[in-house]
């Protein structure tokens, strides 16, 4: 009885999936619109419902909800909902609103799945869900060539990413006669046989598929395609809601399944973050459109999430989930911001070139305080929300022992600055060529209106999202006997950091 | 040296602060257009009222007025403190009274002489201001003060040398004024900061134990240095100041050009009192350089401080001297005239001890008189000349003898003086210092003084050197002041100006009168029972050398005589001077070169200094950040290119990536484990 | 004799051709099948290990299963996809398909 | 109360900036008011603390706590205490003569003033920050907007196009922030109490393996804003592209973040780090004092004077810091005051000119002291204290920094001093080029002086310039006080020979 | 027993490899989809030699009855773009080659290192294990077979959608957030 309780959020989903493709097909007037309200009210819905529900294991302990599962749907509805209300200026999609927002829904499903997995199958059926309605949303702009491509390269990548992790499952349940995380930790144990060669096989394989999932180096070509071919909601949603799917599978898995093992993973991870920054940041530097720099921009903040992560691998560390669920939630806010901006800007221009935000501040005021707000958060700049949600990552990857990550984080932050910097140049600095003043759609002003106050609200007063993320964090430790409360001075030794000299009188 | 038991009286302050405030309400007065004219008599009285309250307080030898003490002032921590106050000394008074008395008459003078010119009041702010800085830095009770009345005597000369500042002339001159001096200042800050921190105070008694501890051995003097090199090298350093200040050999470059201020300014500050502050300063410690000749590792000419005050004193006062023979413009001779007496007093500082600072302060009272009257005179013939082409050239004056009798009179008065012939006031100090020097040197037979050890003051050698330089220069000195007067007020006008000279009103003969007073009995009652001297030290000045004022005098008078013999007729053609030898006059014409070093070689070479490190700073050092930033984007550019657009080359790096992966973790671990398993 | 590691091999070369094929065909349909092929042999991989470790265990089979499912799914998008940039281009061939890149 | 007083400092630009953001544009007087007032009403703010603090208990007053993330050890904590006093009431008296300087700004207006206050609101910030989440917040609230502010109002010059000056400072600058950010969490970490308040932080005795390291990255990147050589670069070429009040701004304030930080952060919690790098600070501080003031002797250019000017007088700041003892950091914090009142002078006084002669190129001025006295007379005195001529409070600043440093290293010390040589050279070149000599009246025919809400900004600076040099104790008690307490141990360092007596006499 | 299971894993092995190859070899694109049949019922075959009788069926069914069909459908709708003149293959070949080889390798390598804990137990008769899967469709594992279906739903949605052409009547024509026509 618990069980379908807990289950009833996502049957819900179902439910406004498939209650917004029926309600397309009978011709609901205003339907776009009206449309997307209801997709927006049903994720509030769900949202409501995934707090009220009971935290359970599901599926007989293939899934869970826990505060962890709920503080990422927190994220994947919120993004829905926003994306569902901002996709509203969308000409591209409009006519085939139905089942744009239905597999939206069902792809936010899948993201559900996929943070409260805890098995592999689970997790497994819940990123190819969200997959395969992407592949298919990715090209729904039926009237762009782009859109078109982005759909085959998705398609492409996608496919082989997803055969590679079912594989890689595979091995692991090789390996550990389950895939049910729990068992995974008893049949490991702690030793050094536990983890034999073969673990690597499926370890790298389950990672492969989640970071494409998360668009991390080497995983991360088909992102900046993608997300600039497909219709612009689209991809802020896998931009933001998606990555964070893959990023609470990722987190679940390397801690629940292996958080035993961290010094196996840890390289792994590393080296995923390390090229994410590095590659995504030099990458945006070079760009001209404002959905590929963004796309850029994503690889690259995945890779300060992976940071969080790597700091994860120590039975210490207390901070990684915390910051990365916050970081998941103020990525998903401002991200979502930037894309809607160049949606509405692509509207009225019919170009997402940088460029097209020339003189945004004469053209459009708001749009232009907007993308600095997107822009100065993504770049870590307080008040706003990036700023904070930086800092917690990197704190969480120094807790964990991750100095050189950090350093290199913190160094990197910087020509990622240039990039965002050059695009607040065209938007606020720049005068238009063409003064008109830029249409603006109600609805996705309203997204807007939510996205840039959501990133400042976390900015400004974090300790709502904090705590959030240490219920979240809270909800994996019971796997994590080592795990040490707040205030401990053990940690990792760093050179000449570790030792701590009495207090002077 | 003396022990003063001071007497503490607020009312010295007024010493200071009159002034200070007559130069506030004159500056404000400046700001307004109607009430420009009451500034002059403000500032006067100002000055008046410092003299005044100076001379109700004489101390005596033993008695010093102090001012309030408790003026606390800058406070760190309990350790660095510094308090305001003025001290007023012995030394002090007979400073304060001439800088009182020249600059009240130059005031006076101003009143006319200024008159009409566009900013009158401000004018007479800065004069005002300058005469409370220069009061400042004569009562100053410790180094501090000194220091900061010395800067502020810098820009008050800054802004008078500059007061016509449309002129490029006086804006590149006042520039000038204060960079060069400042490059001395920068030794005597130096020496300050080493002789206060290592007595860890800046007053002057403090100063002098510690000065004295560490030349016994009993203090060590700093962690950089030895402490001889620290008796050795502070002086130095401090002296560096006085040199800049005092127009010393080689910082005297910027003397003559500071005649582009206005007239009385030269007089006032570049003839009587402020290039005094050098003199003045050096006299003030005089015990410290003493000291270092005593603690003096060896000896040997230039092995101390004194040495090398004697000798740039006598380099000076050659050097200037010749360069006055064959100026052209009248302030400009009287510009070299300072630099060259301003040379005798360093000479006789050089000489050392109480005698060496009693005699250089009588030089400087007598000097201050009769070169603030040559300068007030030669303004009166400038003011008088003004149609002229170049009113400062003596080469368009001649006659004026007869259009402007009183500036004659009161100039020869001042040339004779400045000539050095009995019983003008010059002959005696100037006797007083050549005396001193011969006996420095031992030509009177006895080396040193009965007193000890403490007599000790330069090399004998050295002195001897000094001593001829004296010599020589008096002959000089004699030609070239008279061939002054002769150019100017002898033979027949040779300007259409000249002819039309007139009389310069009485608020402006009147202070020439005044000062020739003293400029005629000052050396004599000064001389008279070394009233001086004896105020001034513990001993009893020594008695004039009559065969030194006898040869002094001999000298003098073939100077003059020269001067008569070669000016006296009115000759049309070429100035007598240009006879001289070819490669000396060149020389002296060309000012020694010290000027071209300056402008040619040091000069260019720090603006070059600036433009090459502004260069570099552009393109080396700001290029490497750009170029930085260019390589970041130019990788960004590259990394992009691995986006090739073609979707299997995205997939066959997820692959490729999770294979090497793979293998790569899969040899780590071998070669961690020692093999495969 | 025939072991577990033989049905893993043939399972990690079925693996191995089709992701050769995903990657080097020019058509987009040709790639369907690498994929295709690459998606046997994860099922083949799963039911070799439940014969041989955990016969009695229904999660396998149920994520072969579940395999079968997401083939046919990606299959379906896939020509879809297929289709659209079909129609879009007027080829399937992945290389001339590359308007998006840097 | 006065906690409030405190955060009123923080919050009062804040908000005016805010309430620019609704006001409609279009009422440009109403706009111009409210920034004033957010601006303004800090002086009476500051003025007050400084009025009710207690110089006698010292240490940190008005402090207010609020819990902002208890679980991570971050509050709002705020507080000021003798040095972030000085300071507070240098940034009040800069930024209300800011706004009085950028009055006649004519493009977008409201958005300038609002990002004028932004910037303002975070150097309070940074000073009266207790916390070291906060000052950080407030650093890089306080840095950013240059970007926008350069951008969008800046001038470009003839090498060097604003954008590229703003883009340049940006980075370098948040470069800086960088290093302050790792060595943040290193400090956060490396204590056994997860806390950010500087309180707790102070009270940690950290080894000094460590403290040699992280001193070194707050000093870098602190530094940086501070304008060490030689990452300085960002600094001329933003200062010289930057609008008035932002120049003004930027380099009478901002600059002392970067000192603050290495003094507050970096100083203050590790005194031995900072006693192991002591010799580089001082090394590096003389480099800037000379290399800066040989720079500006290059420069025809007004500002980038002005701008290499302040890379040499932030080496004097540097130089105090450097010397680790009470003299020298008396005269380093006081030097921040001198030189930020003297720096906001300048750019005030340049602005104006260049409002007025619509040049900066000095070689084509000369003579303008005869249209503009009074704007000649400020400059004048702006250049007095620049090279610390006595009776200006630089040189107040600057005897005390080369006093201090002589104490430590007299060798810095000589090279040091050697500086007000060649800024004497410059400041008066560029006085006698500028103001004196003759006049071209046709190139000129419409050179005016200052007008009337120019005139408060200048003159009122320059008293200040004279006033504290005239009397220098309040402030210099003050200083003195805040460092009393916030670095006891500076007292008790072996630094070559400290007097052991009282210096100053009897 | 064991000869006749090796003769029959290698003869599978056969059938499924070299079709395999040949499937990603082939230039003409209709053949490449017709091996692709050998290769699925090898695959079916080696199913039913591990005795998962369930997949056996489900292999043939979905594979070669549906997804085959389907692709052999699609090449030939797009065939006309084909030319088996020309190259199948990119210039990825090599680089494909050696990653797919190098994981062939090291998993080959892993494979046979581990030390697999292999059972003995034989799985159950057919019968019994087509009752078993169906028990756990329905009680253990309905829920990820729910989802499941919700994957096809999404897909054939998605898939409809790209497929279909633009509705070139409406969609440039309407405004945002306006009604249909």
């Amino acid at each position: 009885m618990i069980e379908l309780r807990a289950l009833l959020p996502h049957a819900v989903l179902i439910g406004v999936g498939l209650l917004v493709i029926a309600l397309d097909i009978l011709h609901v007037r205003r339907r776009f619109c009206c449309l997307g309200a209801i997709t927006a009210a049903g994720a509030f819905l769900v949202l409501v419902l995934d707090w009220q529900g009971p935290t359970a294991a599901l599926w007989q302990g293939l899934a869970a909800t826990d505060g962890f599962s709920r503080a990422f749907d927190t994220v994947f509805l919120l993004s829905l909902a926003i994306v569902a209300i901002g996709s509203v200026g969308s000409e591209k999609c409009a006519v085939y609103a139905g089942e744009y927002f239905g597999v939206l829904a069902f792809s936010t499903l899948g993201l559900m799945l996929a943070a409260s997995a805890t098995s592999l199958l689970a997790l497994y059926i819940g990123v190819e869900l969200t997959t395969i309605g992407l592949m298919g949303l990715v090209g729904f702009a039926k009237t762009e060539k782009r859109s078109a491509e982005a759909a085959v390269k998705l398609f492409v990548v996608g496919a082989v990413a997803s055969a590679l992790a079912l594989y890689g499952a595979g091995i692991v349940y090789g390996v550990a006669g389950t895939t049910e995380y729990h068992r995974v930790v008893e049949a490991l144990g702690t030793g050094r046989e536990g983890f034999p060669w073969l673990m690597w096989l499926g370890l790298a394989c389950v990672i492969a598929g989640l970071g494409f999932k998360i668009a991390a180096v080497p995983f991360h070509l088909w992102a900046p395609d993608v997300y600039e071919g497909a219709p612009t909601a689209v991809s802020a949603f896998i931009s933001t809601a998606s990555k964070a799917g893959g990023m609470a599978g990722l987190l679940r898995f390397l801690v629940v399944a292996l958080g035993h093992a961290g010094d196996r993973w840890l390289p792994i991870v590393v080296v995923l973050s390390l090229g994410s920054m590095l590659l995504g940041n030099l990458a945006a530097i070079a760009q001209t459109n404002f959905k590929r720099m963004l796309a850029y921009s994503g690889i690259a903040q995945a890779g300060y999430m992976l940071v969080a992560v790597a700091g994860a691998w120590a039975p210490s560390s207390t901070m990684a989930v915390s910051a990365v669920v916050m970081y998941a939630f103020l990525y998903a806010f401002t991200n979502i911001g930037g894309f809607l901006v160049a949606h509405a800007v692509a509207e009225a221009t019919g170009s997402d070139d940088i460029a097209a935000l020339r003189g945004l501040h004469k053209r459009s005021p708001f749009l232009a305080l907007t993308v600095l707000v997107v822009l100065f958060s993504l770049g870590g700049i307080p008040p706003l929300a990036g700023f904070v949600g930086k800092l917690y990552l990197f704190a969480a990857g120094w807790d964990g022992g991750q100095v050189l990550l950090v350093s290199v984080g913190a160094g990197i932050s910087v020509v990622a600055l240039y990039y965002y910097l050059r695009v607040a140049l065209e938007a606020y600095i720049k005068d238009p060529d063409d003064a008109s003043p830029l249409p603006l759609a109600r609805p996705v002003g309203v997204a807007l209106a939510v996205c840039v106050l959501g990133t400042i609200a976390i900015g400004v007063y974090p300790r709502p999202w904090v705590s959030l993320g240490e219920q979240a964090a809270k909800a994996l430790a019971p796997s994590l006997p080592a795990r040490a409360s707040v205030g401990t001075p053990e940690k990792p030794t760093l050179t000449g950091a570790g030792r701590v000299l009495p207090n002077r009188s | 040296m003396s022990v003063l038991a001071p007497t503490a009286d607020p009312v010295l302050w007024l010493i200071v602060l009159v002034p200070l405030f007559m130069a506030v309400v004159a500056g404000i007065l400046a700001l307004t257009r109607r009430l420009e004219g009451a500034a002059p008599y403000l500032t006067s009285i100002g000055t008046g009222i410092a003299g005044l309250v100076a001379l109700t307080h004489r101390p005596s030898r033993t008695h010093g007025y102090l001012g309030h003490v408790d003026v606390s002032w800058l406070q760190v921590w309990d350790r660095f403190h510094i308090a305001l106050s003025v001290h007023l000394d012995h030394l002090a008074w007979v400073m304060v009274g001439v800088v009182c008395a020249v600059s009240l008459l130059v005031q006076v003078y101003s009143i006319g002489y200024m008159r009409g010119e566009r900013g009158y009041a401000r004018y007479f702010a800065y004069l005002s201001l300058f005469t409370a800085s220069m009061l400042g830095l004569v009562v100053a009770d410790n180094l501090f003060q000194l220091y900061v009345c010395w800067e502020l005597v810098g820009i008050c000369s800054y802004l008078l040398i500059g007061f016509w500042w449309h002129k490029p002339s006086a804006a590149s001159a006042a520039k000038k004024a204060f960079v060069v001096t400042r490059f001395g200042d920068v030794g005597f800050m130096l020496g300050l900061l080493f002789l206060s921190v290592a007595a860890g105070s800046f007053g002057f008694t403090d100063v002098q134990h510690a000065f004295a501890r560490i030349g016994s051995g009993a203090q060590q003097a700093s962690t950089l240095m030895s402490n001889e090199v620290f008796l050795w090298v502070v002086p130095l350093l401090l002296f560096c100041g006085a040199v800049g200040k005092s127009a010393q050999f080689p910082l005297h470059v910027w003397l003559p050009d500071a005649m582009e201020g206005p007239t009385p300014v030269s007089a006032l500050i570049h003839a009587a009192t402020m290039v005094a502050a050098g003199v003045y300063m050096v006299a003030r410690l005089i015990w410290l350089f003493t000291w270092s000749s005593v603690s003096a590792p060896l000896r040997g000419p230039l092995a101390i401080p004194l040495d090398v005050i004697l000798v740039v004193g006598a380099v000076t006062a050659l050097i200037a001297a010749t360069i006055a023979l064959v100026q052209n413009d009248i302030k400009k001779v009287l510009a070299y005239s300072t630099i060259s007496q301003l040379g005798f007093m360093m000479m006789a500082l050089g000489a050392g001890n109480t005698a060496g600072q009693a005699t250089s302060m009588f030089h400087l009272v007598t000097h201050a008189f009769f070169k603030a009257l040559l300068f007030l005179a030669a303004g009166s013939v400038i003011h008088a000349l003004h149609h002229a082409p170049d009113p400062n050239d003596l080469r368009y004056m001649g006659g004026l003898r007869h259009r402007m009798p009183w500036t004659a009179l009161t100039c020869g008065i001042g040339v004779v003086a400045l000539a050095g012939l009995p019983p003008f006031s010059g002959f005696w100090s100037k006797d007083a210092i050549a005396g001193l020097l011969m006996e420095r040197a031992g030509w009177f037979g006895h080396r040193m003084s009965p007193e000890g050890v403490l007599q000790l003051g330069a090399d004998p050698d050295v002195a001897s050197f000094g001593a001829v330089v004296a010599l020589v220069v008096t002959v000089l000195t004699a030609f070239y002041a008279f061939r002054l007067w002769f150019l100017a007020f002898a033979g027949t006008p040779r300007s259409q100006a000249a002819t039309q000279a007139h009389e310069s009103p009485a608020v402006m003969t009147l202070p020439l009168v005044l000062l020739a007073v003293p400029s005629v009995f000052a050396g004599w009652w000064l001389h008279h029972n070394s009233l001086l001297e004896a105020y001034l030290t513990n001993e009893h000045g020594a008695p004039m050398h009559l065969t030194v004022a006898v040869v002094a005098t001999v000298l003098a008078l073939a100077g003059a005589a020269m001067a008569v013999r070669l000016y006296l007729k009115p000759s049309s053609g070429e100035d007598p001077v240009c006879g001289m030898p070819r490669p000396l006059y060149a020389l002296f014409s060309n000012l020694w070169y010290v000027e071209a070093f300056w402008s040619a070689a040091v000069a260019p070479t720090l603006l070059k200094l600036g433009s090459t490190v502004a260069w570099a700073d552009r393109n080396i050092v700001d290029g490497t950040v750009r170029a930085t930033g260019r390589g970041i984007v130019r990788v960004g550019y590259e990394v992009r290119r691995m986006a090739s657009g073609q979707a299997q080359s995205y997939a066959t790096v997820i692959v490729a990536a999770t294979v090497a992966v793979i293998v790569l973790l899969v040899l780590y671990e071998a070669a961690a484990s020692g093999g495969m398993p | 004799m025939i072991g577990l590691q033989h049905y893993l091999l043939v399972s990690a070369a079925l693996l191995g051709i089709g992701a050769f094929g995903a990657l080097t065909r020019r058509n987009a349909i040709a790639v369907l099948m690498g994929v295709e092929l690459m998606l046997n042999a994860a099922n083949l991989n799963f039911i070799a290990l439940w014969r041989f470790l955990t016969p009695y265990s229904m999660e396998p089979q149920v994520f072969v299963l579940i395999g079968l499912t997401i083939a046919a799914a990606e299959a379906a998008i896939g020509l879809a996809v297929v289709l659209n940039i079909y129609r879009e281009y007027g080829t399937v061939n992945l290389d001339k398909i590359a308007e998006l890149k840097g | 109360m006065g906690g409030w007083i405190v955060t009123l400092t923080v919050l009062a630009p804040l908000t005016a900036s805010l309430l620019l953001l609704v006001l409609p544009a279009s009422r440009g007087l109403l706009v111009r008011l409210v920034a004033a007032l957010g601006a303004g009403i800090t002086l009476p703010a500051s003025l007050w603390l400084c009025w009710t603090y207690d110089l006698r208990k010292g240490g940190f007053q008005h402090e207010l706590r609020i819990p902002w993330v208890p679980s991570l050890g971050i509050g709002y904590h705020v507080g000021v205490d003798g040095i972030s006093l000085s300071l507070v009431l240098l940034t009040s008296l800069v930024i209300t003569f800011g706004v009085f300087a950028s009055w006649t700004q004519k493009t977008r207006t409201k958005e300038f003033l609002a990002l004028l206050l932004l910037l303002v609101s975070g150097v309070f910030g940074v000073f009266v920050s207790r916390d070291l989440f906060f000052l950080f917040l407030f650093y890089e609230i306080a840095v950013l907007p240059m970007y926008l502010l350069i951008g969008v109002w800046g001038t470009s010059s003839k090498e060097r196009t604003k954008e590229h000056a703003a883009m340049k400072l940006t980075l370098m600058l948040l470069g800086g922030s960088a290093f302050i950010l790792v060595a943040i969490l290193a400090i956060y970490f490396v204590q056994p109490v997860r806390s950010f308040d500087l309180e707790r932080l102070a009270t940690t005795r950290y080894s000094p393996d460590f403290q040699t390291w992280a001193f070194l990255l707050v000093y870098v990147g602190f530094g940086i804003l501070a304008g060490i050589w030689p990452l300085h670069t960002w600094s001329p070429d933003g200062h010289a592209s930057a609008p008035t009040a932002v120049s003004m701004l930027h380099a009478g304030v901002l600059m002392k973040l970067g000192a603050y930080g290495v003094l507050r952060v970096g100083v203050g919690l590790m005194p031995e780090g900072a006693q192991h790098w002591a010799m580089l600070m001082g090394c590096i501080a003389t480099v800037n004092i000379l290399y800066g003031a040989m720079s500006a002797m290059g420069q025809t250019d007004l500002k980038y004077v002005i701008a290499y000017s302040s890379v040499s007088h932030m080496g004097v700041v540097m130089l105090g810091l450097a010397s680790l003892n009470p003299v020298g950091i008396n005269g380093s914090v006081m030097q921040m005051f001198s030189h930020g009142i003297m720096t906001g002078l300048f750019f005030a006084v340049v602005g104006l000119i260049y409002e007025k002669a619509h040049t900066r190129d000095t070689t084509r001025m000369g003579g303008f002291a005869r249209r503009m006295p009074g704007i000649a007379v400020t400059m004048t005195v702006g250049g007095l204290a620049s090279f610390g001529l006595p009776a200006t409070s630089g040189f107040i600043a600057e005897f005390l920094s080369f006093y201090g440093m002589w104490l430590r290293s007299p060798l810095l010390a000589l090279l040091a001093v050697g500086g007000i040589v060649l800024t004497a050279i410059y400041v008066l070149r560029i006085i006698q080029r500028v103001f004196l000599g003759p006049f071209n009246e046709s190139n000129y025919a419409d050179l005016r002086d200052a007008r009337t809400t120019e005139w408060p900004a200048i003159v009122a600076l320059a008293l200040i310039l004279l006033v504290v040099g005239l009397w220098p104790r309040p402030l210099v008690r003050m200083i003195d006080s805040g460092i009393r307490t916030a670095l006891p141990w500076v007292q008790t360092t072996q630094v070559a020979q400290y007097p052991g007596r009282d210096v100053g006499q009897r | 027993m064991s000869s006749i299971h090796l003769l029959a894993f290698l003869s599978l092995c056969v059938l499924t490899l070299v079709p395999a190859v040949m499937v990603v070899t082939t230039r003409n694109l209709v053949h490449a989809g017709f091996w692709l049949l050998p290769c699925l019922i090898g695959v079916a075959g080696f199913y039913a030699l591990l005795e998962a009788h369930v997949f056996v069926a489900v292999q043939v069914l979905i594979y070669v009855g549906a997804i085959l069909v389907l692709i052999l459908f699609a090449l030939m709708l797009t065939r006309d773009v084909m030319d088996p003149k020309e190259p199948q293959t990119n210039r990825l070949v090599w680089w494909a080659a050696g990653s797919c080889g190098a994981a062939m390798l090291i998993t080959a390598h892993i494979l046979f290192h581990h030390p697999w804990r292999t059972t003995g137990m034989v799985p159950m008769p057919a019968a019994q294990q087509t009752a078993e899967l169906g028990r756990a469709l329905i009680g253990r594992y309905a829920m990820p077979f729910e989802v499941a279906s919700v994957i096809l739903l999404a897909a054939l949605v998605g898939a409809i959608v790209v497929a279909r052409g633009p509705r070139r009547d409406a969609a440039a024509s309407i405004p945002a957030g306006e009604d249909r026509p």
